[in-house]
């Protein structure tokens, strides 16, 4: 019995009669997307070391689950963020935790990371003077603290010049910061600082290839307990690989205004097509 | 009626059947986190004596969620046929699960019946089951639908190919669909979840998807996964949008927080019917079946919107159920279960993952819906690629429709882990399991030839969209 | 469409072809012994009431696995059964445990189910005298506490007085109870009594029909964490429904006796045949 | 050879080949109790990575267990057939497993290099397949065995019938025979394991097998589970042996701890050959297959008898393999690992027993073993039904030889839950698979026609059984 092993290591081994791929449009497929795409066979399968690839991405995204959330150095960065929106030195970042006393917590009880503490509470209440604010900015660890500490501050640094650039002038309640929180803890949030609207910066579940994917939430007039998904807009996918922090606060900036000016967020306010064009509107026919 | 089992001299009483439907179901941690699960092992095999017990005309009378609060419960009563139900009307719970075991149960009669089931009584006798009974009724039920292919025929099993993208960056996404094409994925349809929640986007994508499938003549159908207002939008800027898709649940509270309602899909559903996209399938019937919906375990919970009659809470399996028959309702393409995509906070680890996959299965069979399931998990849920081995092959015996095909198995966008184009190609090879009719013949023939010639070569339309050339 | 119900109450029914089984082979079937036979069906599977059956017992076996010893009755007990093979009052049965603390290390850790506590080791040393032990009798919970609470009283209470009665006279150690304790626990225990074989009664693991099955184990010389399971010998199911007190403490006899006269338990020494007859040397042709 | 992967800067250093195939293996509780399970999930990648690039070569010269002092490793290294690994002589493990899966690996050339497979290397590459891996190359093995029965056919599944009884009650054992021949199972063996061990007994009960066997011309096989000591001794008291069961581990302390070793199996082997009881099968090959082993991840552990070269703590899985490596020797008719029998101290729960079972059936059969397996589960493990059909459809799918069958899956003197006569139909059903040819004749022809007959009415053999009308 002679044969040699199907799978070479230099080339797309060929499957069940299937042609064979060269491994150059492997290498073009991949230069297009950071989606597992033109993987090595085995067989019908994946090989060897792609498998291996995959399992250590698994063992990584799950660490970042469990990652937790450096919030003194991130107050610190967001407190330099003053300025930039000539914030009042009183107005420190507030910092914040859920019901949810740690992780594991966190990951069963959704409704617990849905409110605050008692302790939360008072020290929001502490906060909150007689203005109406127009914005609430709310940070949360959500599922993957590291798409925060990445993220949230680059987005804020080219959205809080913006908003306060904005004709008839936007006031911005103090930041808040929130340990082991979900997308709707910002309602009550806002209505304890008294803001017509919430812009909730999250961390996206952590995926294989995106660890750190930020998301943002924005609701209009957020009743806690009560508005439902239905009435909030959301902007994914906010990373390197994903959509960019100027495109990102862009949109932010669409929404507030939109939302401002017709009072209402939700399944009824859609996202402007202009902030990102990917395909011409003919395609021709190709050859 | 009263609900209660005694074992042992012990009484285990339950409150009223929506109690009982709770205590009845196999341990997850939704039910937990909803507060309703038994507190025992022994309690709830009490509750499953005493569910076995419970005829089946009891869900006509004692509705779980009130007739006059939820439009889910009206359109399961309005629409329940009476005649489909009478030979079945006077089993139990029990008796309904020997029925559906024996020989009598063949495809035609489970067939016949279906209209006459209510999602609640399909919820119960699959409290009483077995992963072996599961599988084993599911796979002699076959519900066939047809677009431009035909899914769900004996011995096929198809694919959704997601070629999803971080930025919905076209050439992106032609680099998944064309890899996702050559490994024979995509004949369920090739749905892309857009980041964005736009018409122009989803309007765009749409040509996108509509150049690839004319060029290469692939016998598929395309849907934008975007919310069902953005697709009408969309289709009002004329896109080419074969299925319409939405997210549904089993309450009328639920599909609020999802911003749809049944008058919403019907607008859609309309809508999308007035292109009037379908083909001429493989036996010469015209495809018909536009709708595609995707359902999971916990949507309802998570929404807050899981009460039923005098704030009884429902379990979640039950309230899957429920969303099936808002499904039934609109004749769909496709219909699955995310299962796994939620959260351990639902579904916690493989096991519960598994067991709910095949409940769904099964459930949506009966009740006569296309099901399909997307085998997947989330990272933060204790599940692995073994599990998913496990689930997949599973659900492959119990003949599900049709199942995801994602770039080796991560979505990129999405976050979570689904099915690679290698896995359905796994269990096809297995269980000889072969493509939708349609989608056979064209990849032995001239289409997919010339989408793999212009693969190895430069030049060509595919070339142009992944050097961007065809980009502005 | 009219079909009736394939499976009414009051019959087996017909699955696949097969000839219907009558409901009374079943009971026929059933009144011979305690397994799950002559079950209702639905189609090939097992119908739902026995199914349910299933499911109960598994919930009642999974808590006869976690039920605890109640140590202070059983020794109490224990103590009565001094006067019946005369032993010193001041043989007191010797309550000890295992290295395992609690139930969920016992089921994780075997190596500490049979080695003790320091605390138990002292306890022995305190109760050991010169006097060399021709038998050391152990009890331990096992995986059934019930099994060792039901039986092993009664089994002693036809053991002890036949082996005060052989000839020759035979010492016998005092009795030793162990929480969270395996088989090979004996062997150090006897070791430290200084007895030249010990008799295990331990509780099974406990199944569907059987929660409180009781083994005996009897190892000549036993030396801790040297002893192999192929140096021992085993009875195994005594209990109402297997072997009664009575052949348990026959066989125990024969054990010990062959035991002590061949100086070896295990592969080489066979259980007698004479114990248990069931079935005639010649079996008739039937018909 | 030096062992260890770098992952992002951070060097993974293993000992020695023991070490790293442990810290390689997934999770299970027995490995974490001998301490050498892996510290992380990223580590066991990292052993993953590095065990992937060991070349199969090196488990030649790289012995886990001194050859001096084990008999089994002599085995072994005494028997490897050099001509058989050649074609593969030049992989690494991760190769092995490409390669494996690749359509290059026939059924014929799967079959030609068992010979040059060292345990050790089918463990290795074992670990790092996933579970659809396992599946997929195991169904692809047909090892074929014969003695009254064939057993291993593609298409086919046969069933060891398991009628214990907790006093070895003739009657009693009549009655679960009874009940599992009429639900067609026994085709693979009928098997007992006596509570009591003494050659009478088996002796007796062997004679009752016989008779019955006899009366229905059952083609069949019977055995006495008994430690070999006390078979050998019944075959010298004239017992009507067929198959010669023993279970074993895979180091020789662990063998010693069982109170076995190679020459002692060898001389039963000699003494059930010599009574040449083997018939004609369907193919009209006479069958000459007569061992019977058992095997179980955790067994060597249990025993203390898990040690390798300098100590080093060899995992359970590859212990196992090792146990196949006795088992081969002996041409057995069947092997089984009783993988969830033993406890969750070695496999804590439905998925690890579900993996483990699934590695087992992979090595064994690729090994060229015709392997069965115990799907089952003790009360004090993590597991339940649920778990079991699970693992029983996908053992079934990767072509499982035989499964067990045991009286409502309760056996009710070994404590323990396994499969019923009724999952051996399921699966039948389910996956279109048949009982062994002879014994499938056998269910429609005259046999099976007079047993049932029997069963039905008062008189005959059977009721003088049941009646103990036959008893002394
Ligand atoms: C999980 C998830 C879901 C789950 C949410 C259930 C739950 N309890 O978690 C389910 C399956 C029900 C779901 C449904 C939908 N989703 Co969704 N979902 C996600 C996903 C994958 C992760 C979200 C996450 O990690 N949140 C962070 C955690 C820490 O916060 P949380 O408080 O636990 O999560 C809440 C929000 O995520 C919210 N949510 C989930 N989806 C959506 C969508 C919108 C528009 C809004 C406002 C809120 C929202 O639900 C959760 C519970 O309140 C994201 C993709 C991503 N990469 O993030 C898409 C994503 C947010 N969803 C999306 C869409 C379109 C939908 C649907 C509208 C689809 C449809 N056609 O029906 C529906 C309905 C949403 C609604 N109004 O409730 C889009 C949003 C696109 C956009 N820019 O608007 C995303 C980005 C995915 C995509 N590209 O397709 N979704
Ligand atoms: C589990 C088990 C096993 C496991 C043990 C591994 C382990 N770590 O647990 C395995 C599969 C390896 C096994 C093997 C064998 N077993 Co066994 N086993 C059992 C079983 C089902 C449960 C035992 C139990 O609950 N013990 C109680 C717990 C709390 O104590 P433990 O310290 O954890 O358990 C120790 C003993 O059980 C011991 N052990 C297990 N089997 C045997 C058999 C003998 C003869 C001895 C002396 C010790 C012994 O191994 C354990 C670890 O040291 C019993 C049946 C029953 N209903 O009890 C049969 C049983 C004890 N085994 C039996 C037999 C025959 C064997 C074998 C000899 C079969 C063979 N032909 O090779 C082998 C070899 C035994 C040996 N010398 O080591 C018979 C004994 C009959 C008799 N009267 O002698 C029994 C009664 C079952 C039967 N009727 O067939 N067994």
């Amino acid at each position: 019995m002679t044969f040699t092993p199907a799978n070479s290591k230099d080339g797309i081994e060929k499957a069940d009669g299937d042609s064979e791929r060269p491994a150059q449009l492997s290498a073009r497929l991949r230069s297009r997307t950071p989606a597992r795409v033109g993987l090595r066979r085995a067989g019908v399968t994946i090989a060897t070391t792609e498998l291996l690839d995959f399992q250590l991405a698994h063992a990584q995204a799950r660490d970042a689950v469990h990652a937790s959330l450096h919030s003194a150095s991130l107050i610190a960065e967001l407190l330099q963020l003053g300025p930039m929106w000539g914030a009042p030195d009183a107005a420190a970042p507030i910092l914040l935790h859920s019901a949810a006393r740690d992780r594991r917590t966190y990951l069963e009880r959704p409704d617990l990371g849905r409110s605050l503490t008692d302790e939360s509470r008072q020290r929001l209440a502490q906060s909150r003077c007689d203005t109406r604010y127009d914005v609430a900015l709310v940070i949360a660890d959500g599922l993957s603290a590291l798409a925060v500490e990445r993220h949230a501050v680059a987005v804020l640094k080219q959205l809080l010049p913006a908003l306060t650039r904005l004709p008839g002038g936007i006031q911005v309640a103090p930041l808040c910061l929130v340990e082991q929180g979900r997308v709707a803890i910002g309602d009550e949030i806002a209505q304890k600082l008294n803001a017509s609207l919430v812009v909730v910066l999250i961390g996206e579940r952590p995926g294989l290839s995106s660890p750190d994917s930020l998301g943002a939430y924005i609701t209009w007039q957020p009743r806690a307990g009560q508005t439902t998904d239905a009435e909030r807009n959301c902007i994914s996918n906010i990373r390197l690989e994903g959509l960019s922090y100027e495109l990102a606060a862009a949109r932010l900036l669409f929404y507030i205004r939109e939302a401002t000016r017709r009072r209402l967020t939700g399944v009824a306010l859609k996202d402007p097509d202009s902030v990102q064009r990917s395909l011409p509107d003919e395609i021709p026919s190709g050859d | 009626m009263d609900y209660g089992h005694t074992i042992r001299g012990v009484r285990h009483n339950f409150a009223n059947l929506g109690e009982l439907m709770a205590r009845a179901t196999p341990f997850r941690s939704g039910d937990a986190l909803a507060g309703v699960a038994a507190a025992s092992a022994e309690e709830r095999v009490a509750a499953q004596y005493a569910l076995a017990d419970v005829p089946l005309r009891q869900f006509l009378d004692d509705l779980l969620i009130p007739y006059e609060t939820d439009e889910v419960t009206r359109l399961i009563v309005d629409t329940h046929d009476a005649g489909a139900f009478a030979p079945i009307a006077s089993l139990t719970v029990g008796e309904f699960r020997d029925w559906l075991l024996s020989a009598d149960a063949t495809a035609d009669r489970l067939q016949g019946i279906a209209p006459g089931l209510m999602p609640e009584m399909v919820a119960a006798v699959s409290k009483l089951m077995r992963i072996q009974d599961l599988i084993q009724v599911a796979a002699r039920v076959r519900v066939i639908t047809r677009f431009r292919t035909t899914v769900g025929l004996p011995g096929r099993l198809s694919t959704r190919l997601q070629p999803n993208h971080p930025t919905d960056d076209a050439a992106g996404i032609a680099a998944s669909l064309l890899d996702g094409l050559l490994l024979e994925s995509g004949d369920a349809v090739i749905g892309i979840n857009p980041v964005s929640d736009n018409p122009a986007t989803v309007s765009r994508l749409l040509r996108l998807l509509e150049m690839v499938r004319e060029r290469y003549e692939i016998p598929t159908q395309s849907c934008m996964l975007a919310h069902i207002t953005t697709q009408i939008a969309a289709i009002e800027l004329g896109a080419p949008l074969d299925l319409l898709f939405q997210s549904i649940a089993g309450t009328e509270a639920a599909n609020t927080s999802f911003g749809v309602n049944l008058a919403l899909l019907k607008e859609g559903q309309d809508a999308a019917q007035a292109l009037d996209r379908g083909g001429i399938c493989a036996d010469g019937i015209r495809g018909r079946n536009l709708m595609y919906f995707e359902t999971g375990q916990g949507s309802a919970l998570s929404a807050n919107a899981h009460y039923g009659t005098n704030g009884t809470r429902i379990d979640q399996q039950t309230l899957e159920a429920r969303a099936y028959a808002v499904a039934r309702h609109f004749e769909p393409m496709l219909v699955n279960t995310v299962v796994g995509f939620i959260g351990p906070e639902y579904l916690f680890d493989g096991k519960q993952i598994t067991r709910a996959a095949l409940e769904d299965h099964f459930c949506g069979k009966l009740l006569g819906l296309p099901m399909g399931c997307d085998v997947c998990y989330t990272n933060h849920a204790e599940a692995d690629q073994d599990d998913m081995d496990a689930m997949l092959t599973l659900l492959g015996t119990a003949g599900v429709n049709y199942i995801m095909g994602v770039p080796g198995a991560d979505d990129i966008m999405l976050n979570y882990q689904s099915t690679s184009f290698h896995d359905a190609l796994y269990l096809r090879q297995l269980l000889k399991l072969r493509p939708a009719p349609e989608f056979e013949s064209w990849l032995s023939g001239e289409g997919f030839d010339r989408l793999r010639r212009d693969s190895d070569t430069a030049g060509g339309t595919l070339d142009a969209l992944l050097e961007r050339r065809l980009l502005a």
